[in-house]
């Protein structure tokens, strides 16, 4: 899952350029702090309920 | 008696289908396009952005969605916030609409 | 464009009649209910996000 895409481990990071569209990188609203605060989130809860992905991911 | 569809409409994609459903379906004015969606964006993030061969589809509502493309097209820009996209009155750091509280604000901004 | 939001307002759903193409209407591979899972998907990251749609919260 995207979720473990680390956003550290993408070295240059596109959508901090001028210009750049933050919506074509991030969906829902999310920015680079609050989807890494997301992600951090959903890691702990993922860990502590054993949990994996959500819904969508499944269906396809 | 059949509908008419007028088959110059029919080039225009259609924002609804591009959201991913549109209940005209085979009836619609618009082009229906099939894709296939970008998994990675659908999760929240892709670090493709725009070079994704897959799609990141807007959830916005079409109306909404192209208004503020439009806007951005046309090089409008807001004398409050310096951004690109909308004008002073619908600027969400315009203070002279904050008099009601932020939920009251963020709905009257909606246009019809 | 109220109704086109929320298949539950759309009384008569033309897709699911024999012989519907369930790819005119549905993009993407959805179908109703992916499609419904997809929208509430939508909802809660937005929410997670801490930018909620004012035009979503007014359509439903
Ligand atoms: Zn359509
Ligand atoms: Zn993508």
């Amino acid at each position: 899952p995207a979720q473990d895409f680390s956003l550290d481990s993408i070295e240059e990071k596109p959508w901090r350029k001028p210009g750049a569209d933050l919506t074509d990188y991030f969906n829902y609203g999310f920015t680079e702090e609050t989807w890494r605060a997301y992600c951090d989130r959903q890691k702990r809860l993922r860990y502590e309920s054993g949990n994996t992905m959500p819904t969508i991911e499944r269906e396809r | 008696p059949f509908l008419h569809i007028d088959p110059e409409s029919k080039v225009r994609p259609c924002p609804w289908y591009d959201r991913g459903f549109c209940r005209h379906g085979p009836n619609c004015r618009h082009r229906h396009v099939r894709k296939v969606l970008c998994m990675n964006y659908v999760a929240g993030f892709c670090p493709d952005g725009t070079e994704c061969k897959f799609i990141h589809a807007p959830f916005e509502l079409p109306q909404v969605d192209e208004l503020a493309k439009n806007a951005r097209k046309a090089g409008i820009i807001c004398h409050i916030c310096g951004e690109a996209g909308h004008k002073s009155y619908q600027c969400p750091k315009n203070t002279d609409l904050m008099d009601t509280s932020d939920s009251n604000r963020r709905q009257e901004e909606v246009p019809e």
